[in-house]
C-alpha cells in the first residue's frame, strides 16, 4: 500500500465519518419534530 | 453559537420539518464549498513538505480535527459550569451535543494519527505523545457519553454529566503534561504539535483552509444536535402531558373504586373529584421549558 | 467543619473494622493479583522485577475502585442518601471525612502490598523519600478525583461498571507520574523523580479543590 | 400565622411519570394531618417533596417558609422523614448509628440514647449490628434517630407498618407530643382506624391530585373518616 493509498483513506474516511454522522442527527432531527407540536420548532 | 437576529416578521412562515433554519443552511453551503476547495488543495495543488513529504497531506486532516475536538470539550465544560450554576435545560443540551460531536473528531484524530504512523513509522500505534494523548482523553470523554446514556431523571442526568464535564476538561494539561514528559524523552519524529512552522505558500493556505472549513462543519453540526436534543426534550414533554392528563383520568375514575371500605369517603371523593382536577390541567405542565426557552438557538416561544 | 469531616470518616472507618471488606477481601485480591502477575510473567526470565512499580500500581489503581465501590455503595443503600441530605451536614465535610477514610485504607493497602511485592518479587526498595511522598500524593488524588465519580455513580443503577469506566482513564497521568516516581525511586531509571511527584501533588490538589466543589450539586440534585 | 406547607397545583415528575399532578393543600402549625389514598396515589412522592428531595416540576410548594423551586436542600435541615427503607447503616450497631444520626444533625448522642429508650429499644439491643435486628426493631431504631434530631416537621411514610401494638401506641404518643410542642406532622397510612384517632384532619389522594379536602380540624372528625 503506498503513501497515497493511506492519505486517501484518511481523507475520505474523515468526510465519510462525518458525513454520515449529519445526515444521522438530520434524520433524528426529522423523526422527532414529527412528534413536536410545531410551535416548539421555531428555529432563528 | 447563540444566533439571535430578530425574526422575520409574520404571517409566520409554517414550522420547518427537521433541524433545518436559514442559519444552517447558510453554514451547510459555505462546508460544502470549503469542503471542495479543501480537497482540491489538499489533494493537488500544494506540494509535498520537504521533512514531511506527501504525509503533510494527513496533516490537513489531523489538525483541523483535533481543534475541533478540543473546541467541543471546552464548550463541554463551559456548559457543564453554566448549567450548576444557572440549572437551565439549554446549557446541559449544549454540553451534551458538543461532547458527543468532541468524540467523533477525537476518534477521527486517532485515525488520521495512526494512518500518518503507519507511513512514517510503517506501524499503526506508537506510544508517541500526540497520540497517547488523544487516545486517554478519548476514552476520558467515552465515560461522559456512557454516563449520560445511563437512564435516570433529566436532573441527575444533568448534574452528573456536568460534574464529568468539569472533571475530564481539567485531566487534559495534566494528562499533556504527563504523557510529553514520560515520552516527550524519546524524540522520534513527530509532526503533531502546532501547525509546522515552516510551512510557506500555499501549504500554509491549505492548512488554515482546513482548520476553517472544519471549524464551520462543527458549528453546523453543533446547531444541529442540540436541536435534535432540544427536540427530544420537548418529545418527552409531549409524553409528560398525555401523562399528566392520564393521571388525573385516573384520580377521577379511581375516586369510586379506591379501596377503602367505608361509603362516606367514597361520595366525598366523587363529587369534588373534578374540581381541582379541572382547575389546575389546563395551565402548560412544561413550564421549565418555557423559561429556559429564551436562547435564539433553541426554539422561542 | 473539622469536627464533620471527623465524624463521617469515624463512620466510614468503623464501617470497614465492623464489615471487614477490606481486609478481609480487598487485601486479599490485592496478594492474589500479585501471584497472578507472576504466574503469568515467569519471575526467572527477569521480566517481573522491571515492572514490579507498574504492576504495583496498577494493583493499587484496580482495589482502589473496589474500595471506592464499597465505600459509596454502602450510601446509596437503606435510603441513606436521603437521609445525608436531611442532616445539617455540609457536602464538602463529608467529601472530605469519605476521601480521608479512603486514604487511610488505600495507604494500609499500599503498606501491605508493598511487603507483598518485596517478598514475592524480592524488590529492593530504595530511595524511601521520594517513594513515600509518591505513594502519598498519588493516594490523595486517587482517593479525590475518585469520590467524586464514587459518589456519582452510586446514584446510577449500573454503578459497578460505570465507575471503571469513568475513573481509571482520568487517573492515566496519577498511573505514569507514580510508576515513573517509583522506578526513579527504586534506583532503575534515571531522571528527577520529584518532578513526577509534583505532577502528582498537582492532581491531587486539583481534584481535592475541585471534588469539595463539585460535591454539592451532586449530593443537592443528583 | 403562615401555613408550614403551602402546595398549589404542585407537580413532581419521577422519571417520566407524574406522580403529583397538581397538589392543593395547606398544613397549618401544630396538626397532624393523616393522607389517605391507595398505593400508587402520590403520598410518598409528596412527602419527599416537602422533605425538599424530590424536584418540584411546576407549581408553587412553600414548606417552612422555604420556596422549595429554588432552594429546597435549606428546609432539609428542619424536617424529619421516616419511609419504608431504615435510613441506617446495616453493618454499624444501633448505637453507632444513633451517634453518627444524632452528631450529624447537630444534636449529641444522649438525644440519640433518649429517643432508643422513648422508642423502648431494649439496651440489650444496643450494641447489635443493624442487620441482626427485626424489621419491628429496625423501625424503632430509624423512628429513634429522627426523633433525636428534633425536627419542626415530621413526614411519616405508613408510619405504624410493621409495628407490634406496643409500638404503634408509642408512634402515637409520639406524634401527639410533637404537635403539642409546635411540631407539624405529615403521615400516610392505611390502617385509618388507628390514623383517625390521632390525626386532627385527613386528606384523600388519588391519581396525584387531593380530591377530598375533609371539613377542617373543628367539625366531628369521626363522622368524615371513621366508618
Amino acid at each position: 500500500m503506498s503513501d497515497w493509498a493511506y492519505i486517501l483513506i484518511a481523507w475520505i474516511a474523515t468526510f465519510t465519518a462525518t458525513g454520515a454522522y449529519a445526515l444521522y442527527v438530520i434524520r433524528r432531527g426529522r423523526k422527532l419534530s414529527r412528534i413536536v407540536p410545531p410551535e416548539q420548532r421555531r428555529w432563528m | 453559537m447563540t444566533t439571535t437576529t430578530s425574526r422575520a416578521a409574520s404571517p409566520v412562515p409554517a414550522a420547518p420539518t427537521g433541524t433545518g433554519s436559514r442559519v444552517t443552511r447558510i453554514l451547510g453551503i459555505a462546508s460544502l464549498i470549503g469542503v471542495a476547495v479543501l480537497v482540491l488543495y489538499g489533494l493537488r495543488i500544494s506540494k509535498e513538505d520537504a521533512q514531511l513529504g506527501e504525509t503533510i497531506r494527513i496533516l490537513y486532516m489531523h489538525v483541523p480535527t483535533v481543534s475541533a475536538a478540543y473546541l467541543a470539550f471546552v464548550i463541554t465544560a463551559v456548559g457543564s459550569v453554566m448549567y450548576l450554576w444557572k440549572r437551565s435545560e439549554f446549557w446541559d443540551l449544549l454540553a451534551a451535543s458538543s461532547a458527543e460531536i468532541g468524540v467523533l473528531f477525537f476518534a477521527l484524530t486517532i485515525l488520521n494519527g495512526m494512518l500518518w504512523g503507519k507511513i512514517t513509522w510503517g506501524v499503526f500505534w506508537r506510544w508517541e505523545p500526540r497520540l497517547t494523548t488523544t487516545a486517554v482523553l478519548f476514552l476520558t470523554y467515552l465515560g461522559y457519553l456512557a454516563a449520560r446514556a445511563v437512564p435516570t431523571s433529566t436532573r441527575t442526568r444533568g448534574t452528573i454529566s456536568a460534574v464529568i464535564g468539569i472533571m475530564a476538561v481539567v485531566n487534559i494539561p495534566i494528562v499533556h503534561k504527563a504523557v510529553d514528559w514520560w515520552r516527550g524523552l524519546h524524540q522520534e519524529k513527530t509532526i503533531f504539535g502546532t501547525v509546522d512552522p515552516d510551512m510557506k505558500g500555499t501549504q500554509l493556505f491549505t492548512a488554515y483552509l482546513g482548520l476553517t472549513v472544519f471549524m464551520l462543519i462543527f458549528a453546523w453540526l453543533l446547531i444541529h444536535r442540540f436541536r435534535v436534543a432540544w427536540l427530544a426534550e420537548r418529545a418527552n414533554d409531549v409524553g409528560l402531558d398525555a401523562a399528566l392528563a392520564e393521571r388525573r383520568a385516573e384520580g377521577t375514575a379511581d375516586g369510586s373504586a379506591n379501596e377503602t371500605a367505608d361509603g362516606s369517603a367514597n361520595e366525598t371523593a366523587d363529587s369534588s373529584a373534578n374540581g381541582p382536577a379541572d382547575g389546575s390541567a389546563n395551565e402548560p405542565a412544561n413550564e421549565s421549558a418555557d423559561e429556559s426557552a429564551g436562547a435564539g438557538l433553541g426554539g422561542a416561544r | 467543619m473539622i469536627r464533620d469531616v471527623a465524624l463521617v470518616a469515624g463512620k466510614d472507618l468503623r464501617l470497614e473494622m465492623r464489615s471487614r471488606v477490606g481486609i478481609g477481601q480487598v487485601v486479599p485480591f490485592a496478594l492474589l493479583v500479585l501471584l497472578l502477575f507472576a504466574f503469568a510473567l515467569d519471575p526467572e526470565r527477569g521480566v517481573l522485577d522491571r515492572v514490579t512499580s507498574g504492576l504495583f500500581w496498577v494493583v493499587v489503581l484496580f482495589c482502589s475502585v473496589l474500595f471506592i465501590q464499597r465505600s459509596f455503595g454502602v450510601e446509596a443503600e437503606d435510603g441513606i442518601i436521603d437521609a445525608l441530605r436531611l442532616t445539617g451536614l455540609s457536602a464538602p465535610s463529608i467529601y472530605i471525612g469519605k476521601v480521608a477514610a479512603l486514604v487511610v485504607e488505600l495507604l494500609a493497602l499500599e503498606v501491605v502490598l508493598a511487603v507483598g511485592v518485596a517478598i514475592f518479587y524480592g524488590t529492593t526498595f530504595g530511595g524511601f523519600p521520594l517513594l513515600l511522598t509518591a505513594a502519598v500524593a498519588a493516594t490523595l488524588g486517587i482517593a479525590g478525583s475518585g469520590s467524586v465519580y464514587g459518589a456519582l455513580s452510586a446514584r446510577l443503577r449500573t454503578r459497578d461498571t460505570l465507575l471503571p469506566l469513568l475513573l481509571l482513564p482520568l487517573l492515566a497521568p496519577v498511573l505514569i507520574a507514580a510508576t515513573r516516581a517509583f522506578e526513579v525511586g527504586m534506583g532503575r531509571e534515571a531522571g528527577q523523580g520529584w518532578s513526577w511527584v509534583a505532577l502528582l501533588g498537582i492532581f491531587a490538589l486539583v481534584y481535592l479543590s475541585l471534588g469539595a466543589l463539585l460535591f454539592r450539586p451532586l449530593m443537592e440534585d443528583a | 400565622m403562615e401555613s408550614v406547607v403551602h402546595l398549589r397545583s404542585a407537580v413532581a415528575v419521577l422519571g417520566r411519570f407524574p406522580a403529583l399532578a397538581g397538589v392543593d393543600l395547606d398544613v397549618d402549625h401544630g396538626e397532624i394531618l393523616l393522607l389517605r389514598g391507595p398505593n400508587g396515589a402520590g403520598k410518598t412522592t409528596m412527602l419527599r417533596l416537602c422533605a425538599g428531595l424530590t424536584p418540584l416540576s411546576s407549581g408553587e410548594a412553600v414548606v417552612l417558609g422555604v420556596d422549595l423551586a429554588r432552594q429546597a436542600h435549606a428546609v432539609r435541615r428542619r424536617v424529619g422523614l421516616l419511609g419504608h427503607a431504615t435510613y441506617l447503616y446495616d453493618d454499624l450497631t444501633v448505637t453507632e448509628n444513633l451517634d453518627f444520626w444524632a452528631r450529624a444533625s447537630g444534636a449529641t448522642t444522649a438525644d440519640g440514647r433518649a429517643a432508643l429508650d422513648r422508642l423502648g429499644v431494649a439496651h440489650r439491643l444496643w450494641s447489635l449490628p443493624v442487620h441482626a435486628l427485626s424489621a419491628g426493631q429496625r423501625r424503632r431504631v430509624s423512628f429513634s434517630a429522627m426523633v433525636a434530631r428534633r425536627p419542626e416537621l415530621w413526614l411519616l411514610d405508613e408510619p405504624h407498618a410493621g409495628l407490634d401494638a406496643a409500638g404503634r401506641d408509642i408512634i402515637d404518643g409520639l406524634m401527639r407530643e410533637a404537635s403539642s410542642v409546635g411540631a407539624t406532622v405529615l403521615f400516610a397510612s392505611h390502617e385509618l382506624d388507628r390514623a383517625g384517632d390521632v390525626a386532627t384532619r385527613a386528606v384523600e389522594i388519588v391519581g396525584g391530585t387531593i380530591t377530598a379536602p375533609v371539613p377542617p380540624a373543628g367539625a366531628p372528625l369521626a363522622a368524615s373518616v371513621a366508618p
